[in-house]
């Protein structure tokens, strides 16, 4: 199962809650203003790695330009895709949930 | 309250909103840049993920939207040169002033000399200065 | 006291037009001055006639508009935040070439400087949005 | 792979119709179908053809229009979030006793049923949104 | 993968807005009394404070807004009748089930008895809840 | 000054951001979704017990009652307003803030 996680962890409690559902194996693909979450050294980032352990974490890379985050800003273990790598996990996962 | 046409008001800018997610930093920017002409008192302050719409580098062609973060650097010229940053967002997002695009100003009470329009400031000074306006506006 | 009230958010989707206009009522109906309402990035919504909300819910735009016929109230839609999401009257319509136009009675288009000005001439501006 | 796209936030104001643009644009790249894009929510603004904006910014609606004419895309606006908003058609006009359209090109009013079937007929629906 | 038109789905309907603050709450009911009526096997989910969706005594005469609420009741008659709320989203906004509409459903298989449609659940069921889904759509 | 906060604390992190800059002496007053901020027993009644010994916080009644939220419900200390109380906070003090 796919997760999307479209809003910053800062100023919404979207991202918290799909950590909190999602199941062992799961993919959260961060995107728009949900790619803030995925920076290291933030006061997200604990609850993010603890995440990374059981999920695997994507972020979209064209919203990363978009905000000006290089890719070695992220938290060691989130992958970067484009929307291409988008549609390809959304064929791999049996469904999406968008955590609006 | 007494209200003169000819008053000059104390105008503060509060962003609150990342950019691109929501049009609400884009909107807000070309609210400043048109009340640059009104000759209030003007100033803008970042809180929460607001700071981030002065990271540096953004680049927004892959995602196929408008790359308006050059305007910020217009503010100057029109005399906008208060951008007051909240350092305990800063932190908590893991980003420094060194994020941050250098934005500057010419002073001509100075011999035009260039000076920094950002100016890091705490939550406390920052609710001090809050106190100090009259007009809020938050985007 | 003179108020200004500035809409960032549609009709329906947000409340904050609601409560706008709430409050609107409220401070006419204690006496206050409302020097202007300003509608701007999504608020803009509110002023399009073309609505048919169903008929057990409110209409929020006729609601403004009678609002502003009954107090001569001033209700302007940002001209800018306007044209990106297709909010038009006849000059507007004309200037961009479009076939027709949508604001509502008791609306008009005209720039940002009328929010600036409203901040500089009101006791207090009020804003609600999302 | 056949998927849908549900886009429920208008133009501009927030990304989600940018993203469900890239997403589509990107399947339908790789060479998927796309059974269907509803528009709900305040996702039905995207359905307007009054929109202007500014020169050296992306044209959301026009954009649609483009990818719906390139690939034959079924662009539903739902009707009852349309009606609350003021998207209109020649039928819809008609029917609510308005004196003109918005709809825009590669764009059609219909009912949620349509994003029921999408859901039921597609192998994967995507959502975008606030 | 296989897609028949004859197909039965599982659809889950996740709400995680509050009502009237936003129309999210009421347009997604509105979204799934009109899927009723295609016969899949649906299943609605209240997380966060979409929670405050099912609370009892809504009034919005004063606000001057619809009171959507009273269509929650209606769900029953449409053979929507499995309301997953998450035990730990009541209990961090200080409720208990006791603050939500009684909503029930009657049984046909077991003489029209009428039967409770929400069931509290906590977030570990609700998790294997939302694996088991088709489609899923969140408002 | 009055402060405004019209989103709900458990989903946004405006009525935070706005209790942390808020001085001693403010108004601060919770409308539309913002009212469940005031709940009483919730995981974020402590900082509003703990702003209310600086601020004075008051919620509006419509949206309390438009969300089935009796008086009782709310923290000890919160004041009730009507539509016509708001217009009379806004103009008791100097300015208005909306932390949108």
């Amino acid at each position: 199962m796919l997760h999307t996680v479209n809003k910053s962890p800062f100023e919404a409690s979207s991202l918290k809650t799909c950590l909190s559902l999602a199941r062992e194996g799961s993919d959260v693909l961060l995107i728009e203003d949900g790619v803030y979450g995925g920076l290291a050294g933030s006061a997200h980032a604990a609850m993010v790695e603890d995440a990374l352990k059981s999920v695997k974490v994507y972020a979209l890379g064209p919203d990363l330009k978009a905000r000006g985050l290089a890719e070695d800003r992220l938290i060691s273990g989130i992958e970067v895709v484009d929307y291409e790598g988008f549609v390809e996990l959304a064929c791999a996962n049996d469904k999406v949930q968008s955590w609006l | 309250m007494e209200t003169k046409v000819s008053e000059t008001k104390k105008f503060m800018y509060i962003n609150r909103h990342a950019p691109h997610g929501t049009v609400y930093a884009h909107e807000g920017l070309e609210v400043v840049l048109i009340g640059a002409a009104f000759e209030q008192d003007v100033c803008m302050a970042f809180i929460g993920d607001g700071v981030f719409q002065l990271k540096q580098d953004q680049d927004t062609t892959e995602a196929g939207m408008k790359n308006f973060s050059p305007a910020y650097r217009a503010l100057g010229d029109y005399e906008v040169n208060k951008l007051y940053v909240e350092r305990e967002s800063l932190e908590e997002r893991g980003m420094s002033e060194d994020d941050l695009m250098p934005l500057t100003w010419e002073d001509e009470d100075d011999d035009w000399a260039e000076k920094p329009s950002i100016r890091v400031v705490s939550r406390q000074e920052l609710s001090d200065l809050l106190e100090e306006q009259d007009v809020i506006l938050n985007f | 006291m003179k108020f200004s009230v500035m809409v960032n958010e549609g009709p329906y989707t947000h409340q904050a037009s609601d409560t706008a206009y709430q409050f609107t009522r409220a401070a006419l109906a204690a006496g206050h001055e409302i020097f202007r309402v300003f509608f701007y990035h999504d608020g803009v919504n509110n002023g399009t006639r073309m609505t048919t909300p169903p008929q057990d819910d409110r209409n929020i735009v006729n609601r403004w508009s009678e609002l502003a016929a009954e107090h001569e109230l001033d209700l302007v839609v940002c001209v800018a935040a306007a044209q990106r999401r297709g909010i038009v009257d006849a000059d507007e319509a004309k200037r961009n070439g479009k076939d027709g136009d949508n604001i509502a009675p008791g609306f008009r288009i005209s720039g940002l400087g009328q929010l600036i000005e409203a901040g500089i001439q009101s006791d207090r501006l009020l804003v609600f949005g999302d």
